[in-house]
């Protein structure tokens, strides 16, 4: 049986991605996320993993190692943050078009410049279209899940995807918490043996990464882009099954007191429990308010969304990063293309909040919150806000 | 076995576009590139078999009597085996000849 | 809820202490969180490191702005930081040092409970070395009931080893020697 | 079969051997590749591959190489073959050399030793990806790299490199009234694979395919790092004939300007002589339309520092000494 712990949740990650057997470990330090890989170097060190540790001179080699040793039949992880994660981006979508299961933990940071170590969810978000299964943790408990959930869902036979689990750097990587962490017989139970679909080997010769030329590329991008939205499927079996053994329960999109909400705010990653906080507390004065946590960033679940805010008049979108120039957060871009054509849809807010690391206290949710609640009439150059940014 | 040139359906691309037909592009034949080919003259070839270890497309092979000759399907017409033949048994001639 | 900041500098162990904490409340079934401020200072430089403790789960994960307890690992820092900063009237302030209410006064403007301890003189004896942060825990401990004083003694064996009864030893002392110097006006 | 012991200079002067009867049949680099007519690249690729054997995987940077040999859905590899991108070769190498270590550790892959090899030509070797290959050879994977160089950017167009040679005009450092074109000496991959302190480092030209073959063996037989500088004719970006791609490499090496040697365990060594008197640089640049520009002072310019080097070169020969000699001083 598994226990409750107390530890650091980037050493719990860790913990959590050696329960899971991996063959080839490679990375390269970068805060917040460096915990992860230096523990991991810890584990193989001990003996009580068995594993090739590469350390590799950069986050470019890291993940393409991963390729490579994913490419042989192993079982691979890697983690990183911010610029290491920009850095390796060159290869993240090749790692998903080769169809190479390769899992990451991602420690979120802000991306330079200014140069800030903090955290925010721009750098996941300069990734969003690699083609990459994308699932965000709100605390430890889902971040050791994520990661061992992670290797079950990207190997599938029916996915055969990389994998990225998102928790916020500092807010979660370095906080010390309780954590029930499964022992190696149960997570031996849930995921199996890593069977390979294809293997770099000389008894069955075969080329991985070819070269597509325009006769085929659209079908291959069609094929890759099918895969990830059948990923879907496989995430949620996935999550059911988790449930039925460790009696946690996982959903694409998580509600929290919603019903009869007529104003609802929606966030990924860890701000989601500051805000239940403030969404207890004005529902205590009678405020109508509900939240809807995001897990799944991709494949994105257009289906479970529309039905949770649906009945809501207005909905305040929490983007971590800006997307310059843009339409506001790249989350709220995704919801606002997810309720276009209902015909029956929540007004929607976008606030951008807590950027490399700026802290956002219950009241910044009770403010966000009320201010949605009492906008009535929305002038499109009012869609969003860098919220708390001094004028 | 010989493959469609091009998959003709999404759903017909192998998973990360993973060829599983090792040596597959001998399927395509080179020969159209050349503007000329290779000749041996087996009375002055000594056999030596410099013009196979040349060959940039090894579609140079020796027969059963230790001789070579070029696979006309691949040959580039390149002429290094003729170039480096050093008892001169090899010559380029005119595709049209 | 309890709430605690610490104040050390970079490399006296406030980061540990406020693990051990975490790990000891966590331990007893309780919930906890223990977290360093993430700043980029170095070694030597003031930092500070929190603590949540509570029986219900914590959810909230912004910074602590109004602590209930503030320790402070080094004296030379009362006169440097506002370690008072926040802290809840009805908080209690705990410092490592021999210095009299009188003298403390000169710096910190906080009219609640304050408590000392020579948690330096009692590292230096106990552990041979002024590393005041497990010494500072048992100070804490006996203020607050946050854990239970046998409750650090295992993730303090873990974290430390061959030295853990060094450092149960001093943290056993604090315990006994922290003093409050200035009931404060409730 | 073994070329093993095989004395090249006997066999490429004198025809006192037959080669074929010696040389690996198999050819895991099938005809129906696209490479250009006369490519001493995919030359060197076809020689390398005989003198690995079937237990070898390939990761290939891409380039050339990796363009003409794998159009979806056909391979012309009878290899195992990994293509990631550009800079990667090496780091994709090692992980191939992980995971393999790993799964044949853990029983899952067959208990027999199978030859990682990274291969990319000079832009993804000298410049792009020099990290990824320092890091990997630092590290000690046990790995092959082999580099083939072509002196510039030839996939995209003949543009320069850090191993372009000076004087030569390429598409973005070209000749003119007012440039030499390259004004850059050629970087030195090889010394700087030494100073990695790796077991194995050599020079090779598809020229000279017994030496070349048996360097790759020798490298394929360390259980460590290794690293094989293969100087690669290219008919289409050197602006030359392409019958005369062999000639090409062989002037080279006689010229001085490419010298054959090895180093192993840090002693170098010469491992095809040159001629008594090396041949001047200008039967080599004469034939290349990429030096076409150059004048005589230009080509006396580049003959004094072609001799500088391969004196360089020539005194590490006479007086390097291997580690265990280092040892035992």
């Amino acid at each position: 049986m598994g226990k409750r712990i107390g530890m650091e949740i980037a050493l719990a990650a860790a913990e959590a991605a050696a329960l899971c057997r991996p063959d080839v470990i490679a990375a390269y330090p970068i805060t917040p996320n460096t915990h992860i890989p230096e523990h991991l170097s810890d584990i193989v060190a001990e003996g009580r993993l068995d594993a090739e540790y590469i350390c590799v001179e950069s986050e470019h080699s890291a993940i393409s190692a991963c390729c490579g040793a994913s490419g042989t039949g192993a079982r691979t992880f890697t983690a990183t943050s911010s610029q290491g994660l920009l850095y390796m981006q060159e290869v993240l979508p090749i790692v998903s078009a080769m169809r190479l299961p390769v899992i990451m933990a991602i420690g979120n940071r802000a991306v330079s410049g200014p140069i800030n170590i903090w955290n925010d969810h721009s750098d996941i978000m300069y990734q969003r279209d690699t083609g990459w299964v994308s699932l965000f943790a709100a605390n430890g408990q889902e971040t050791v899940d994520m990661m061992i959930q992670a290797f079950k869902i990207g190997e599938h036979r029916d996915v055969m995807l990389p994998v990225n689990i998102n928790l916020d750097g500092f807010q979660l990587t370095h906080v010390v918490e309780p954590i029930f962490m499964p022992d190696q017989e149960e997570v031996d139970r849930f995921l199996p043996p890593y069977k390979p679909y294809a293997q770099l080997h000389p008894d069955k010769p075969m080329s991985m990464g070819t070269l597509g030329l325009p006769e085929i590329f659209n079908e291959a991008m069609r094929a890759k882009n099918e895969a990830i939205l059948q990923s879907k499927k496989v995430v949620l079996d996935v999550w059911k099954e988790w449930e039925k053994q460790f009696g946690r329960k996982y959903e694409p999109v998580e509600s929290y007191k919603t019903e009869g909400a007529e104003t609802l705010l929606l966030t990924m990653g860890s701000m989601g429990e500051t805000a239940e906080i403030a969404v207890d507390e004005l529902r205590k004065d009678g405020v109508p308010v509900g939240l809807v946590k995001l897990k799944l960033w991709r494949p994105f679940p257009f289906e479970e969304l529309r039905k949770v805010v649906k009945g809501a008049k207005s909905l305040a979108v929490m983007d971590r990063a800006v997307s310059f120039g843009g339409p506001g957060g790249p989350v709220f871009a995704e919801i606002r293309s997810a309720l276009y054509d209902e015909p029956k849809k929540p007004r929607t807010l976008n606030f951008i909040i807590g950027l490399g690391g700026r802290d956002m206290v219950v009241e910044d949710f009770i403010k966000m919150a009320k201010k949605t609640a009492s906008t009535k009439k929305l002038r499109p150059e009012d869609a969003y806000e860098i919220y708390g940014a001094r004028e | 076995m010989t493959a469609k040139k091009w998959p003709e359906t999404w759903q017909e691309v192998n998973p990360g576009c993973m060829v599983f037909r090792p040596g597959s592009a001998s399927e395509y034949h080179t020969g159209s590139w050349r503007a000329k080919r290779p000749i041996w003259e087996n009375e002055k070839c000594i056999k030596c078999g410099v013009c196979y270890i040349y060959c940039p497309e090894g579609c140079v092979t020796e027969g059963a009597d230790g001789f070579f000759e070029a696979n006309l399907d691949y040959c580039k017409g390149c002429g290094i085996c003729a170039h480096e033949c050093w008892p001169a048994a090899i010559k380029m001639v005119n595709e049209e000849d | 809820m309890l709430e605690i900041r610490w104040h050390g500098r970079g490399g006296q162990g406030a980061v540990t202490s406020v693990e051990l904490l975490a790990l000891s409340a966590i331990e007893e079934g309780k919930y906890a969180q223990g977290f360093p401020s993430f700043g980029p200072e170095r070694r030597g430089a003031p930092v500070t490191a929190f603590n949540r403790v509570d029986d219900k789960q914590i959810k909230i994960r912004s910074g602590i702005y109004h602590p209930d307890v503030v320790v402070v690992l080094d004296e030379s820092l009362v006169g440097l930081v506002n370690v008072a900063e926040g802290l809840k009237p009805t908080g209690i302030l705990i410092v490592n040092t021999t210095k009299t209410l009188e003298q403390l006064k000169k710096h910190i403007r906080f009219e609640g409970r304050i408590a000392t301890c020579d948690a330096t003189g009692i590292a230096w004896k106990e552990l041979g070395v002024p590393i005041t942060n497990t010494t500072m825990l048992g100070a804490l401990v006996k203020l607050t009931g946050a854990v239970k004083l046998e409750s650090l003694d295992s993730p303090i064996k873990e974290r430390f080893g061959r030295i853990a009864p060094k450092n149960q030893a001093a943290a056993k002392r604090a315990f006994e020697e922290v003093k409050i110097i200035n009931e404060g006006s409730k | 079969m073994s070329t093993a012991n095989l004395n090249p200079k006997k066999l490429f002067e004198n025809f006192e051997l037959y080669v074929p009867k010696l040389i690996e049949k198999m050819e895991y680099f099938s005809p129906g590749h696209r490479a250009c007519q006369g490519c001493g690249e995919a030359l060197a690729i076809r020689m390398m591959c005989k003198a690995l054997g079937k237990d070898t995987v390939i990761a290939n940077a891409t380039g050339c190489m990796e363009v003409i040999s794998s159009l979806y859905p056909t391979t012309a590899w009878n290899l195992p073959w990994i293509h990631v991108a550009f800079p990667n070769s090496a780091s994709v190498g090692s992980g191939v050399s992980a995971g393999l270590k790993a799964l044949r550790r853990k029983g899952r892959i067959p208990d027999r030793y199978v030859k990682t090899v990274a291969i990319g030509g000079d832009g993804g070797t000298v410049d792009i990806g020099f990290q990824a290959l320092s890091g990997a050879m630092e590290r000690g994977h046990d790995m092959l790299y082999v580099c083939f160089d072509n002196e510039a950017y030839m996939n995209t167009g003949i543009q320069r490199s850090g191993a372009t040679p000076f004087g030569s005009s390429t598409t973005t450092a070209p000749a003119g009234k007012a440039s030499i074109g390259n004004k850059t000496w050629k970087k030195n991959v090889a010394e700087i694979m030494v100073e990695h302190g790796i077991p194995y480092i050599a020079t090779a030209c598809h020229s000279y395919p017994i030496d070349f073959m048996n360097k790759v063996k020798k490298a394929r037989s360390i259980k460590g790092p290794s690293y094989i500088h293969c100087l690669s004719v290219c008919p289409t970006g050197w602006r030359s004939t392409s019958e005369t791609c062999i000639k090409l490499g062989r002037l080279a090496v006689e010229a001085g300007i490419f010298p054959l040697y090895e180093v192993k365990y840090g002693k170098y060594k010469i491992t095809v002589d040159p001629p008594e008197k090396l041949r001047p640089v200008t039967d080599y640049i004469k034939p290349q339309g990429r030096f076409r520009h150059l004048t005589p002072d230009q080509i006396k310019g580049i003959q004094e520092r072609v001799l500088m080097e391969y004196n360089k070169l020539m005194n590490k020969v006479n007086h390097s000494k291997s580690w265990d000699e280092l040892k035992a001083l």
